[in-house]
């Protein structure tokens, strides 16, 4: 399908086509100046030059408290689901769009399905908004994807001067442009060029790391001195998981209160010594040296194994929000990466 | 030569003679970051080292939080092998890290004899978030320092944007009532005064949330903890917080739900400030550290404070004191208590 | 019928009624509710008794605990000063609870949802009056919404 | 509609007993509520299970019941964490979840044709059995070679299902040989430790197949012994245990590499694992 633009002045007619479809969550402002995802209806105006969302998105599919079962005076049973109908993500930057392809890998793609998280997968629309200004810690474009990636989302879209420029990405993004037609203009060549261009400029604002060899060279370095350093320094919260697009580790714990109350899966973090403790003592990954490894190791090396999939889209925030300044690209440069 | 500057080759100069002549096995300090604003620890063991040694506006992680665990093989017991001897630490300690070296030594977390403390007389370090604010729109590419401890910031093509030191400093430096280190085998920096030296800021803090109605106190709290992820980077970034096994992760029995129920993130908050009473030397750690912007000092602030009033004790102040909590008087206020 | 039918049935036709767990020292407090029964004297009958040790057995956390799961007031009772069955636990213990007590209502929860006090082994009256006045205020306060957790 | 993974099928506790002197193991047999459900539950021996209780979780325990006991599941499990506690009080009747089967079972495929040397030491014992049961079910005795048991326990008491052990050392179609480190009164089989009995047994490696399940300090030095046998890497064929949760690899943390124990596992060739890293 080819490029569409819509009048930033239309904005707010195709966000009220969407809310007519669904629940519709736009970047806005909050109270202390932080951009999120809100929902729509209490939305004012929708920010479209902002940094990266403090959180990923990953919780609307990977909600950090999912009812897995309901237990009710001996009986067990699965949770009805959720009565929201489609929901619509609009501004969601591409790294996070293309993080979802990772999580689809795990979720979806094995033996067994998670139906908790393919339903709300199945019924999220991601409408991408290409990043015309990258800051610090991105390296999107150095893990496979970059500002102008649509991969992941449904549709992608580009804020132009007066335009967003919007290209589906998916049948279900063509379904969407088609549905709200009358709003559309195919784009004039100037305005793909315009597009372009800023993308190409936010391209040549990311410093890139290589990464394209992370697995084998991982493969060597699995007993290098860096690893003890790293454990050295980590301070073991969870943050970095926490706030990653593509980090899926979850526990399962029963909530109980006499006969009645559920089995809630909660994310949960490599990081954490009891992750992996055995009910014996023993604990495979005893020390923060291991379980720092592991959590590389796992995004650059046993994912491109197990998936040819990088689990790292370059969005930065571990490295932004780590507490002690921890990078894990000056880790990666140290692996010869 | 700025005062930093000058810090910062006197910190190299002590930390290449501690480990040349073996005084130390490791060095702790802190290294320039990736980015702007910020430092990372760095833990120096060859003399060879010593010129990644950072001292600059934004040392504002405190390494006391390392102590512990850097002692912890050396006083592990219970074991079938002999515990290995407890390594000798060099650290720079600034006026509140020193605080919480001075709990872990009373608490027996670190022994004092192991450690060669380089205090920094400390004129208040920067928070990377408030000056990235300052920025507004503009990203940080660099950052430095000049003369008068003003900070400046490289943004896009080359362009210097000064940031006055009092607009930056952390917001626990605004409440500093100890700048400088009391206890030290080396002090670096000349001695700084202390700007809130009654702690009458924290005070006025607590008093103005006090002054609201209970409804109203805990609808703010609630509001403000409806981010907490329970990443739990608060603990991890806090001195005092170095259980091998926290309450809030045990899982037999399991105390807490392990997510983001509001009743499970109150009490986390809840059991921190109270684990923290008469034990949190103020250095702010845990509200740099969180992710999400809380304001995790608010209940701990106030359990320090009525500590202060009650028991007349203030954390920090003397390793060779009783913990308030471990200890009582027969005449303790208990007009608390239910009558008939 | 079973127990939670019993509760259900309670909550259907009755109207509320403040659940408050106590927690009581095993020497004196629990012996003074003993006494209080074997006296016959009357109290509410809204308490759950939970015996400790110790008044120094508590951590805050049970408390918190017992609000999360639905208790509508909690009371925790010991030895009086110089009392103590080991000597000083119910004086450690005095700290705790003044710093608990405080918190608690710094945060906004209502004072008398969390009470404190000592009762003796003589004390059956006291021990009453003291379950009297704790029902009273927490029925007046209404259910616990606060820290209790929805499951 | 595909099956929701996470909801176990509801089954019940027919009957328990203890297995040791120690008291700490206790077997259990269940029985699915649904026939429907009984069908739809087809392993292999060498599979797990996560058994689920309502407020205390799920845990994963290998199945010690051949899919020739048709109208059963046997486990037997060691009192040892919450979980376990609570399942060694519950009565008959009670009733309990089943997720499963889970997990790569043994290579059956390969065992066929072969000698096969099973070496089992203490409560490890549980999908040994079920591979047993299984060779020896007269539809399949005949698709494999000898087949040699060794099984070690700390004392006699401690060994598991003892009244099928006599009752196999009475059959000549396997070759079962039972040690202890301690012998008490009325012992009267070998005492010493499962690699000793090994060494003087010498199984032939040619044409054999070796499953070892035991504690990791047995498991170490066995495989010393079987490489000293002549058995190749990919001929010894070990069982693992993970902290587990979700049992589909999803939840992330029995990983040994890139392998999942939960899936890829746990059933692991010595030559699979060599490969990993050594984070078990």
């Amino acid at each position: 399908m080819t490029e569409k633009t819509i009048a930033h002045t239309d904005l707010d007619r195709f966000l009220d086509c969407l809310k007519e479809a669904g629940t519709v969550y736009v970047p806005a402002k909050d109270e202390a100046g932080e951009v999120r995802l809100a929902e729509a209806s209490n939305v004012e105006s929708v920010a479209l030059a902002y940094r990266n969302f403090r959180m990923s998105p990953k919780a609307f599919f990977l909600p950090q408290n999912q009812t897995l079962l309901r237990f009710n005076e001996g009986r067990v049973e699965e949770p009805a689901p959720p009565d929201q109908g489609t929901s619509f993500l609009f501004g969601v930057r591409p790294c996070d769009a293309r993080a979802l392809l990772a999580l689809d890998e795990v979720f979806l793609s094995g033996d067994d399905e998670d139906p908790y998280y393919k339903r709300l997968r199945e019924n999220t629309v991601v409408i991408a908004l290409a990043c015309e200004r990258p800051v610090a810690s991105c390296f999107c474009t150095s893990v496979g994807g970059g500002p102008g990636d649509g991969a992941g989302s449904d549709v992608l879209a580009v804020a132009l001067e007066a335009d967003l420029l919007l290209k589906a990405q998916t049948p279900r993004g063509e379904q969407l442009l088609s549905s709200v037609e009358d709003l559309l203009a195919d784009a004039a060549p100037e305005a793909i060029q315009q597009a372009e261009e800023l993308i190409r400029s936010a391209e040549d604002q990311i410093s890139p790391v290589r990464v394209d060899n992370s697995a084998e060279l991982l493969r060597e370095q699995y007993d290098s001195p860096i690893w003890e350093e790293a454990g050295l320094t980590c301070l073991g919260c969870g943050t970095c998981s926490y706030l990653c697009p593509t980090c899926h580790c979850f526990d399962i714990t029963d909530e109980m209160r006499g006969k009645t109350g559920r089995r809630v899966r909660t994310w949960d973090c490599c990081a954490y010594p009891l992750f992996t403790l055995h009910a014996s003592g023993h604990n495979p990954r005893p020390s923060a040296k291991e379980r720092w490894r592991q959590r590389i190791m796992h995004k650059f090396r046993y994912a491109v194994e197990n998936f040819e999939r990088l689990f790292c889209v370059g969005c930065g925030r571990c490295i932004r929000n780590c507490p002690v300044n921890m990078d894990l690209r000056r880790v990666l440069k140290r692996v010869g990466v | 030569m700025t005062a930093s500057q000058e810090i910062e080759t006197r910190l190299r100069e002590t930390a290449e003679q501690l480990l040349r002549d073996k005084k130390v096995d490791v060095f702790l300090g802190y290294e320039k970051a990736s980015l702007p604003f910020r430092t990372t620890p760095l833990f120096v063991t060859s003399p060879e080292q010593v010129d990644r040694l950072a001292w600059n506006p934004f040392c504002t992680i405190n390494l006391a939080v390392y102590l512990p665990r850097l002692f912890a093989d050396s006083r592990r017991g219970g074991g079938r092998a002999e515990p290995p001897p407890p390594p000798t630490v060099g650290i720079v300690l600034k006026g509140c890290d020193l605080r919480a070296a001075t709990v872990l030594i009373q608490e027996h977390q670190v022994p004092r004899e192991k450690l060669v403390i380089v205090g920094v007389a400390c004129p208040g370090m920067v928070d990377r978030r408030k000056a990235e604010l300052a920025l507004g729109e503009h990203d940080a590419l660099g950052a430095g320092e000049d003369g008068e401890g003003n900070v400046h910031a490289v943004i896009e093509d080359g362009v210097e944007v000064k940031l006055s030191r009092e607009d930056v400093v952390a917001e626990a430096c605004l409440q500093c009532r100890t700048p400088t280190p009391s206890m030290h085998d080396v002090l670096l920096g000349s001695p700084v005064e202390a700007t809130d030296g009654d702690g009458d800021a924290g005070r006025k803090q607590t008093a103005d949330f006090e002054a609201k109605a209970p409804a109203v106190r805990w609808a703010q709290l609630r509001e403000a903890l409806a981010d907490c992820i329970r990443c739990s980077a608060c603990r991890q970034a806090c001195p005092m917080c170095y259980c091998t096994e926290c309450v809030m992760d045990q899982t037999r029995p399991r105390w807490l739900g392990a997510g983001t129920d509001g009743s499970d993130v109150m009490i986390y908050h809840l059991t921190r400030a109270f684990h923290l009473a008469g034990r949190c030397t103020e250095c702010g750690a845990c509200a740099r550290a969180c992710p999400m912007g809380i304001d995790t000092r608010l209940l701990v602030r106030k359990m320090n404070q009525e500590v202060e009033d009650l028991y007349g004790y203030r954390p920090g102040d003397a390793t060779d004191t009783t913990s308030p909590l471990s200890d009582f008087s027969m005449d303790d206020p208990q007009d608390f208590l239910t009558e008939p | 019928m079973s127990q939670t039918q019993a509760v259900q049935e309670t909550a259907a036709t009755k109207e509320w009624e403040p659940r408050i767990v106590a927690f009581l020292c095993n020497w004196c407090s629990y012996a003074g509710a003993d006494l209080a029964g074997v006296s016959r004297i009357q109290y509410p009958h809204n308490v759950r008794i939970i015996r400790v040790p110790c008044s120094g057995r508590i951590n805050p956390l049970f408390l918190l605990r017992a609000l999360q799961n639905g208790a509508d007031g909690v009371l925790v009772s010991g030895c009086h000063p110089g009392d103590c069955h080991y000597i000083s636990g119910n004086l450690v213990a005095r700290r705790k609870f003044a710093l608990c007590k405080e918190l608690l209502q710094y945060a906004g929860i209502e004072p008398e949802r969390v009470q404190f006090t000592w009762v003796s082994a003589s004390e059956g009256g006291r021990f009453a009056s003291v379950i009297e006045k704790v029902v009273d205020e927490v029925r007046q306060l209404g259910p616990n919404d606060k820290l209790v957790k929805k499951l | 509609m595909e099956k929701n993974p996470y909801l176990p099928y509801a089954a019940h506790i027919e009957e328990a007993w203890i297995e040791n002197d120690a008291r700490d193991i206790k077997s259990f047999r269940v029985v699915f509520d649904d026939s429907a459900d009984a069908g739809a539950f087809s392993h292999v021996p060498g599979q797990f299970a996560e058994l689920s209780l309502p407020g205390m979780g799920e845990a994963p325990f290998g199945i010690a019941s051949a899919p020739t006991e048709t109208d059963h599941l046997l486990f037997s499990v060691k009192r040892a964490g919450l979980f376990t506690t609570e399942l060694h009080s519950l009565d008959p009747g009670s009733p309990i979840g089943v997720r499963g089967p889970m997990g790569r079972p043994f290579p059956w495929d390969r065992m066929a044709g072969k000698d096969l040397v099973i070496i089992g030491g203490g409560f490890a014992f549980t999908t040994l059995r079920a591979a047993i049961v299984e060779i020896l079910d007269p539809a399949n005795r005949g698709d494999f070679g000898s087949l040699l048991v060794v099984y070690g326990a700390r004392t006699p008491g401690e060994l598991l299902y003892r009244p099928e052990l006599a009752e196999w050392q009475e059959r000549d179609d396997i070759d079962l040989h039972l040690t202890v480190d301690q012998a008490d009164e009325g012992w009267t089989q070998n005492v010493g430790v499962v690699t000793s009995l090994l060494e003087s047994l010498k199984p032939a490696s040619q044409n054999a197949i070796s499953i070892v399940c035991g504690p990791p300090i047995m498991i170490k030095f066995t495989i010393v012994s079987l490489l000293n046998l002549g058995f190749d890497e990919e001929d010894i064929i070990l069982s693992l245990e993970m902290r587990m949760k979700c049992g589909i690899g999803m939840c992330g943390r029995c990983n040994i590499g890139s392998k999942y124990v939960c899936k890829d596992g746990p059933v692991f060739s010595r030559g699979e694992l060599r490969a990993l890293p050594v984070e078990y």
